[in-house]
C-alpha cells in the first residue's frame, strides 16, 4: 500500500506541460422518439380529454401509470384501459435546490422546483410530476394532491399535465409498511457489550473517546 | 379492446440531449499539443522495449503495455496510406463543406498513421502513396485542429 | 463440459420508422422466441439484454426494458455493442453452472437518431472526432486502403450489394430486398469515396432475440430438430486508433475464428453457410479473408466469381446480410438467428441445401475493431 | 458445473473531484497497472477483459474499444456491459462468469467515470424515460430522502442515527489513501451541514469523483497458483426489476431483499452479522445505511437504528461496514461498486493496510443504481 505517487494535485504534466482540457461547447444530438401506441395514447387523452389513462394487467390486476406493453410481473399486456385520477396521494417529493444542467436544452434548470411522485386514485404505480409547494416542510407523504391541468391547446407531453396541488385540509393517508415474510435468517440485535469485535484495537478505542470528547 | 392500436394517433416526440463535456486531455495528450499549439511541432513517443514510434503519443505501447516517456520529434511529413473524398454534408459533424478529403498520412519516423484532413489539392488528384504535409493553423488552441490540414509536397 | 444450444429464436421484420417503442418491440420479440423454443417465461432463470445508450438516446438504456425482456425478479445484465457479445455473456452465464436458460434480447431504433452523429461519438473526443469523422467516412478510409491491398474494384464490391440485395428477396424479415445490378450501384450516389450509397447498410429498426440452454434443458424442452448447439466461439480486439492498425489487415478477425473453429473442432470446409458482417460492401470480402475462406486479397476475386453466392460453394449472408438490413446492435444477433434458421432447415426459399453447420460473425467499433465468431451445428 | 472462481488482484487509482493529471484512458491505465502489479502478474497473463461505465458521462460511444490503451486490450478480447450505478458489480459479474464458464482463466474487470467531464446530475437526469419522467426527474436524491422520512416516522430513526453512519463511513476513509473526500467528521458536523433535501444533508451525500478500479479474476488453479489468499466468489446476484421511476416500492428496497436472500442462499448464510467480517456496501446516502439494514437482513425492520448505535458496524464492530469510507467518500460511478468488490476482496488477501480488519474470512459487497436495483457478491477466504 502507498507505492504509489499520489497525483491528484498535479498541475503539469510530470515534464511540466500544461495540462489541457478541451471544451464541447453546445452539443445537440436530436431523437425523434416514436411513443407507439400505448404511451401515444397516454398524451393523446391527457392533451385532448384532459383525462389521465392507466393500463390494467389482466392477470396481477395492476394498473400501471404510465401505460405500457408488458406487466413485467407477469410478462402479458395490460389488455385494459382504466381512467385514473386526477386526485391522488403524494408518494414521495423533493425540492431541487441546487441548479443542474437541463439535458432537454443544454441550460440551467431553473430552481428552485419540487418533484412529486402522485399514486393517482385507481392506479398502482406513481406518476411523476410538479408542484408548486416549495417549502417541504409543507408536505407530507400521503397528503391528498390534485393534477391541474394545462390551458387548452395542452401539449403533447406530459406537461398537458401542468402541476400537481395540494388538496386543502385532505386527510393524509398513512404509508403502510408491508410484512416481511419469513426467511430463515437469524436476526439478533447486538448490544453494546455484544457489537464490538473480540479483541479490537485498544488504540482504536482511544481514538474514538478523543472523537467522542471533541463532540 | 382489439384494433385500439391502429386508431390511436402515432405520436412522435422530437427530443433532444445537450449535455456539454469538459473532456481531460490528461498528461500525455497535453504534451502533444502543448508542443502543437506553442511550437507547432508534431511530436511523437517510442516504447522502450520494442521501439514503436507512436503519433498521436501512447500512454502505453499497445504491444507491450510499457510506460512511453521516450518522446520524439517529427519532421511534419509523410505518406498517405489511404484517403477518402467526402461528398455528403453533415453541417453539425465535418469541418467544411464537401467534397473534402480525409486521410490515414503515416508519419515520417513514426511507425503509425495519423488520420487528418487533406487539402491544397485537388481531391480527385489525391492519390493513395502522395507525400504530404503538415500545414499548421495561425491560430492554434491546442485540439487537433491545430493541425491545418496535410498538403502535397510539391 | 456443458453444452448450450439455441432453443428458440424470435425477430422482428426489419424496416424503417416502426412506430413501436423498442421497448414494445423487445416485448414481440421475447415472446416470440419464447413461442418458439415451446416454453413460458418461467422457465427462463436469467436474461441479457444489448442495448446503447447512445441509439436509445438515454443512459442506462438497459432500465427501459428490464421488464419487457422478462427479467423480473431474475438476474439481468446488459452488454453494450453487437448481439453476438450477448449471446457470448448469456452462454458463459450457462457455462459457469449457475444457470439453466438464458433469454438474450438486443433492439435497436436507428431511425430515431443520427447516424452520423452517433458513431463520431466511437471517435476519441481527444483527437479524431473533432475531425468528424462517422462510420461512412472511416469506412471510406478502410474501404480505399482493402483496395490497395487486394486489388480489388468498385465494381467487385458492388457485386456484394448485388448479391445480397438479391438473396434478401427470399427473406420476409429483411427491409431491402432489392434487384439490382452492379450498374446500379456504380451509379448510386457518391457518400465518400469509394462508398457509394448502395455499398451502404441501410438505418434501421428491429428487435431480435434468442432462448439459450443448457444441454440437460435443452433436451427437456425442445426437440431434436429446433436445438442447435453453440459449438464455439471466439472474439479479439485490435488498436483502436485508425492509424494504428492497417485498416485491411484482419488480425483481430482472424484470431477471434481461430479461437472459435479450435472451440467447435471445426475446419474451414465443415462450414456449409455463413453471415458475415458486411454494413459496408468491401467489408464482405474483407471478413471472408480474415474468417479463412480465402487468401489475404483474395476476397474481391472469389466474390466475383460467385464462391460466396446462393449457388456457390459457400453461400455468404443468404439472409441479405447487413446490407439489407442492419439494425445495429441487433445485427449480429440477427445472423446468429438467420444460422439457427438454416440448420433447422427452416429458411425458406433461401434455404442452404444440408446445412449443418454455419458461422455467425458480428463486430464492435468502427471499422471492425473487434470481432466476435460464432459457430453452430446440429 | 462450472469452475470455482477467485480474487487475485485489485488496483484502484488516487479518487478525486477531478484527475487533472489522467485522461479517461490514462486514468483506466493507473487502475489497469495497479491491479496487475497487485497480483503480480503481467498483461500476458490476462485472458479476456470486462469494461463498463456510464456512457453519458463522458459521452464515449463503445468505451470498450476507446479504451483499448488503458486496457492493454489491443489483440485481446474485450466486452462491454453497463447497468448504470451497478456497472461496477456487473462488470465483477461478468468477469467472474467468463472464468467460471471455463471459456477463460484470468480476466480483469474494469470499472471507471470521470464524473468530472460533464454536469453528473444532467447526464442522469437522461436515464428516465425521455418524454415520461424525464423532465421531473432530479436524480437519486428525492427518492432516498422520502424512503427515510417515512423510516423515520415509522419506526422512530432519526437524522442524527443517519449522521452517525455519515461519521463513521466519513472517519473511515482516513484510512484509506486512495479515497476522494478524507474528512474527520463529528455527528454535528453531518447534522449542522446544508440541508440537500429533507432529511438528506450535504455530508450525508455522495460525492461525484473521477477514479477507476480494476480486479482480476482467475479460476481455481490458476488462482491457487497465482495469489496466496485469493478472495474466493461465493455468490453473485442481480435484481434488475424495474423499468419506470414511478414503480419503486421505496417502503421496502424489493431488489436489496430479494437479491440478499438469493444471495444468502447460495452461499449458505443464515446469521449474517455473525458469519460476515466485513461488508462493503454501495450505500449512496448515509440513510440507507440505516434503513437498508433491514434489507440487507441484518436486523429485523425497523430495528436499524438500535444497530448502528450498539456500535456494531464501526471499525472495531463486529460487522464493520465500509472500513474504506464507502461511497459518501467516493464515487467514481462505474467503478464505484467494484471498489466494493476490490476493498473486500482486500480485506480477505490481507491488504487493506490501515483500514484492514483482522482474520477476515467472509465479507458482503453490494451495487446499488439504475431505477433502484440491486448486485449482491459473497467473497470467502475459503473455497466455495
Amino acid at each position: 500500500m502507498g507505492l504509489y505517487t499520489d497525483k491528484r494535485k498535479t498541475t503539469t504534466t510530470p515534464d511540466g506541460y500544461e495540462l489541457l482540457t478541451h471544451e464541447s461547447g453546445p452539443i445537440e444530438y436530436k431523437f425523434n422518439w416514436h411513443m407507439g401506441p400505448f404511451w401515444s395514447k397516454y398524451l393523446a387523452a391527457m392533451r385532448d380529454e384532459g383525462k389521465i389513462l392507466g393500463v390494467k394487467c389482466p392477470k396481477c390486476g395492476i394498473v400501471y401509470i404510465p401505460p405500457r406493453a408488458v406487466c413485467g410481473q407477469c410478462f402479458v399486456e395490460p389488455n385494459e384501459w382504466v381512467e385514473v385520477g386526477p386526485e391522488g396521494l403524494l408518494k414521495g417529493f423533493t425540492v431541487v435546490r441546487f441548479p443542474y444542467i437541463d439535458p432537454n436544452t443544454g441550460h440551467l434548470m431553473k430552481v428552485p422546483f419540487t418533484a412529486v411522485w402522485i399514486t393517482l386514485d385507481g392506479a398502482d404505480t406513481r406518476m411523476m410530476h410538479f408542484c408548486n409547494e416549495l417549502d417541504e416542510h409543507k408536505m407530507r407523504v400521503g397528503m391528498p394532491m390534485k393534477a391541474v391541468f394545462a390551458k387548452k391547446p395542452r401539449p403533447t407531453s406530459i406537461h398537458a399535465v401542468e402541476r400537481f396541488d395540494i388538496i386543502p385540509g385532505g386527510k393524509v393517508v398513512e404509508e403502510v409498511h408491508p410484512p416481511r415474510m419469513d426467511v430463515p435468517i437469524k436476526m439478533e440485535l447486538p448490544t453494546k457489550a455484544t457489537a464490538k469485535r473480540k479483541g479490537a484495537g485498544a488504540k482504536k478505542a482511544t481514538k474514538k473517546k478523543v472523537a467522542a470528547k471533541k463532540k | 379492446m382489439a384494433g385500439w392500436k391502429d386508431e390511436v394517433e402515432e405520436i412522435i416526440f422530437p427530443g433532444k440531449i445537450c449535455v456539454p463535456y469538459s473532456w481531460t486531455v490528461g498528461s500525455t495528450l497535453s504534451k502533444w499539443y502543448v508542443q502543437l499549439r506553442d511550437d507547432g511541432e508534431i511530436w511523437a513517443n517510442r516504447c522502450p522495449s520494442c521501439g514503436k514510434v507512436y503519433v498521436p503519443p501512447k500512454i502505453k505501447c499497445i504491444d507491450c503495455y510499457k510506460d512511453m516517456n521516450d518522446w520524439i520529434k517529427l519532421p511534419g511529413t509523410g505518406t498517405v496510406e489511404t484517403y477518402t473524398v467526402v461528398h455528403y454534408s453533415e453541417p453539425g459533424l465535418h469541418p467544411k463543406k464537401p467534397p473534402f478529403v480525409y486521410g490515414v498520412i503515416k508519419m515520417d519516423g513514426a511507425d503509425t498513421g495519423l488520420v487528418h484532413l487533406i487539402d491544397g489539392v485537388d481531391p480527385d488528384k489525391v492519390k493513395v502513396g502522395m507525400r504530404v504535409q503538415a500545414v499548421m493553423a495561425k491560430e492554434r488552441d491546442g485540439h487537433i485542429t491545430d493541425i491545418k490540414h496535410f498538403k502535397p509536397i510539391a | 463440459m456443458e453444452r448450450v444450444a439455441v432453443i428458440g429464436v424470435g425477430q422482428t421484420k426489419y424496416s424503417a420508422g416502426m412506430r413501436e417503442t423498442f421497448h414494445e418491440l423487445v416485448f414481440d420479440v421475447a415472446t416470440k422466441a419464447l413461442k418458439d423454443a415451446g416454453i413460458t417465461i418461467k422457465d427462463i432463470d436469467n436474461v441479457v439484454s444489448v442495448s446503447s445508450d447512445f441509439w436509445d438516446g438515454r443512459t442506462i438504456s438497459s432500465m427501459a426494458i428490464s421488464d419487457a425482456s422478462g427479467a423480473f425478479g431474475k438476474d439481468i445484465s446488459t452488454v453494450e455493442g453487437d448481439g453476438t457479445f450477448g449471446v457470448l455473456y448469456g452462454m458463459m452465464r450457462i457455462l459457469s453452472g449457475s444457470f439453466g436458460t438464458t433469454m438474450v434480447v438486443a433492439h435497436h431504433k436507428g431511425t430515431e437518431s443520427n447516424m452520423n452523429g452517433i458513431t463520431n461519438t466511437s471517435f476519441d473526443p481527444l483527437v479524431e472526432r473533432k475531425l468528424g469523422l462517422d462510420a461512412v467516412s472511416s469506412a471510406a478510409l478502410q474501404a480505399r486502403r482493402y483496395m490497395t491491398t487486394s486489388g480489388g474494384s468498385e465494381e467487385q464490391f458492388a457485386m456484394v450489394s448485388v448479391k445480397n440485395h438479391g438473396n434478401a428477396m427470399n427473406n420476409p424479415f429483411a427491409m431491402l430486398p432489392m434487384e439490382i445490378t452492379v450498374e446500379d450501384v456504380m451509379a448510386s450516389r457518391m457518400l465518400a469515396t469509394p462508398i457509394k450509397k448502395l455499398d451502404c447498410s441501410p438505418v434501421t429498426d428491429g428487435a431480435a432475440a434468442v432462448v439459450l440452454a443448457a444441454k440437460r434443458n435443452a433436451k427437456k424442452f425442445t426437440t431434436n430438430k429446433k436445438r442447435v448447439w453453440l459449438n464455439g466461439v471466439g472474439h479479439c480486439s485490435d488498436a483502436y486508433r485508425l492509424g494504428d492498425r492497417d485498416l485491411a489487415d484482419t488480425r483481430a478477425l482472424k484470431q477471434a475464428a481461430k479461437m472459435a473453429y479450435d472451440m467447435a473442432g471445426v475446419t474451414l470446409d465443415d462450414i456449409d453457410v455463413a453471415e458475415v458482417y458486411d454494413a459496408f460492401s468491401y467489408m464482405e470480402p474483407m471478413w471472408l479473408e480474415g474468417l479463412g475462406f480465402c487468401e489475404d486479397g483474395m476476397g474481391p476475386e472469389m466474390t466475383e466469381r460467385g464462391t460466396f453466392n446462393m449457388d456457390g460453394a459457400l453461400p455468404v449472408n443468404p439472409s441479405g446480410g447487413r446490407l439489407s438490413a442492419n439494425p445495429v446492435q441487433v445485427a449480429g444477433l440477427a445472423a446468429l438467428i438467420e444460422c439457427v434458421l438454416q440448420i433447422r432447415g427452416e429458411a425458406g426459399k433461401r434455404q442452404v441445401k444440408k446445412a449443418e453447420k454455419a458461422l455467425a460473425h458480428g463486430i464492435n467499433g468502427m471499422c471492425g475493431q473487434s470481432h466476435c465468431v460464432w459457430i453452430l451445428g446440429k | 458445473m462450472g469452475k470455482r472462481v477467485g480474487i487475485v488482484g485489485v488496483g484502484q487509482t488516487h479518487h478525486a473531484s477531478q484527475r487533472l493529471d489522467c485522461s479517461g484512458v490514462e486514468l483506466i491505465a493507473e487502475a489497469v497497472t495497479r491491479a496487475l502489479d497487485d497480483a503480480e502478474v503481467t498483461l500476458d497473463d490476462i485472458d479476456a477483459i470486462v469494461i463498463g461505465n456510464m456512457d453519458h458521462f463522458e459521452n464515449v460511444n463503445y468505451v470498450d474499444m476507446w479504451a483499448t490503451d488503458g486496457l492493454g486490450s489491443c489483440m485481446k478480447p474485450v466486452i462491454k456491459v453497463t447497468t448504470g450505478g451497478t456497472t461496477g458489480t456487473s462488470v465483477a459479474a461478468c468477469a467472474y462468469y467468463h472464468s467460471a464458464s471455463g471459456l477463460f482463466d484470468t480476466v480483469m474487470a474494469v470499472g471507471w467515470e470521470k464524473n468530472s467531464e460533464s454536469d453528473t446530475q444532467a447526464a442522469i437526469a437522461t436515464c428516465a424515460n425521455p418524454v415520461l419522467e424525464r423532465d421531473p426527474f432530479a436524480g437519486a436524491i428525492g427518492p432516498l430522502a422520502t424512503e427515510y422520512s417515512m423510516y423515520m416516522e415509522a419506526y422512530g430513526a432519526t437524522e442524527e442515527d443517519s449522521a452517525r453512519v455519515a461519521a463513521r463511513d466519513r472517519n473511515n476513509a482516513m484510512n484509506n489513501i486512495y479515497a476522494h473526500n478524507r474528512m474527520h467528521v463529528t455527528i454535528e458536523d453531518v447534522l449542522n451541514s446544508p440541508m440537500l433535501s429533507y432529511p438528506v444533508k450535504f455530508l450525508d451525500m455522495c460525492p461525484r469523483s473521477d477514479g477507476a478500479c480494476a480486479v482480476i479474476f482467475s479460476s481455481e488453479e490458476k488462482a491457487k497458483k497465482l495469489a496466496p489468499q485469493p478472495a474466493w466468489v461465493h455468490a453473485s446476484v442481480v435484481r434488475h426489476d424495474y423499468t419506470h421511476f414511478g414503480d419503486l416500492a421505496w417502503q421496502w428496497m424489493p431488489t436489496l431483499e430479494m437479491a440478499t436472500l438469493e444471495a444468502y442462499k447460495i452461499a449458505g448464510i443464515t446469521n449474517p452479522v455473525k458469519e460476515f467480517d466485513v461488508a462493503e456496501l454501495y450505500l449512496p446516502c448515509s440513510t440507507c445505511g440505516v434503513k437498508w439494514m433491514d434489507s440487507f437482513y441484518f436486523c429485523e425492520r425497523g430495528q436499524a437504528p438500535k444497530l448502528i448505535r450498539s456500535g456494531a458496524t464501526h471499525m472495531d464492530g463486529i460487522l464493520p461496514i465500509n472500513p474504506s469510507g464507502g461511497v459518501i467518500s467516493c464515487n467514481p460511478i462505474g467503478a464505484t461498486a467494484l471498489l466494493r468488490v476490490g476493498e473486500a476482496a482486500w480485506q480477505i488477501m490481507g491488504k487493506s493496510g490501515d483500514r484492514q480488519i483482522p482474520n477476515v474470512k467472509k465479507t458482503l459487497s453490494s451495487g446499488f443504481g439504475g431505477c433502484s436495483w440491486t448486485d449482491i457478491m459473497i467473497l470467502g477466504a475459503d473455497l466455495p
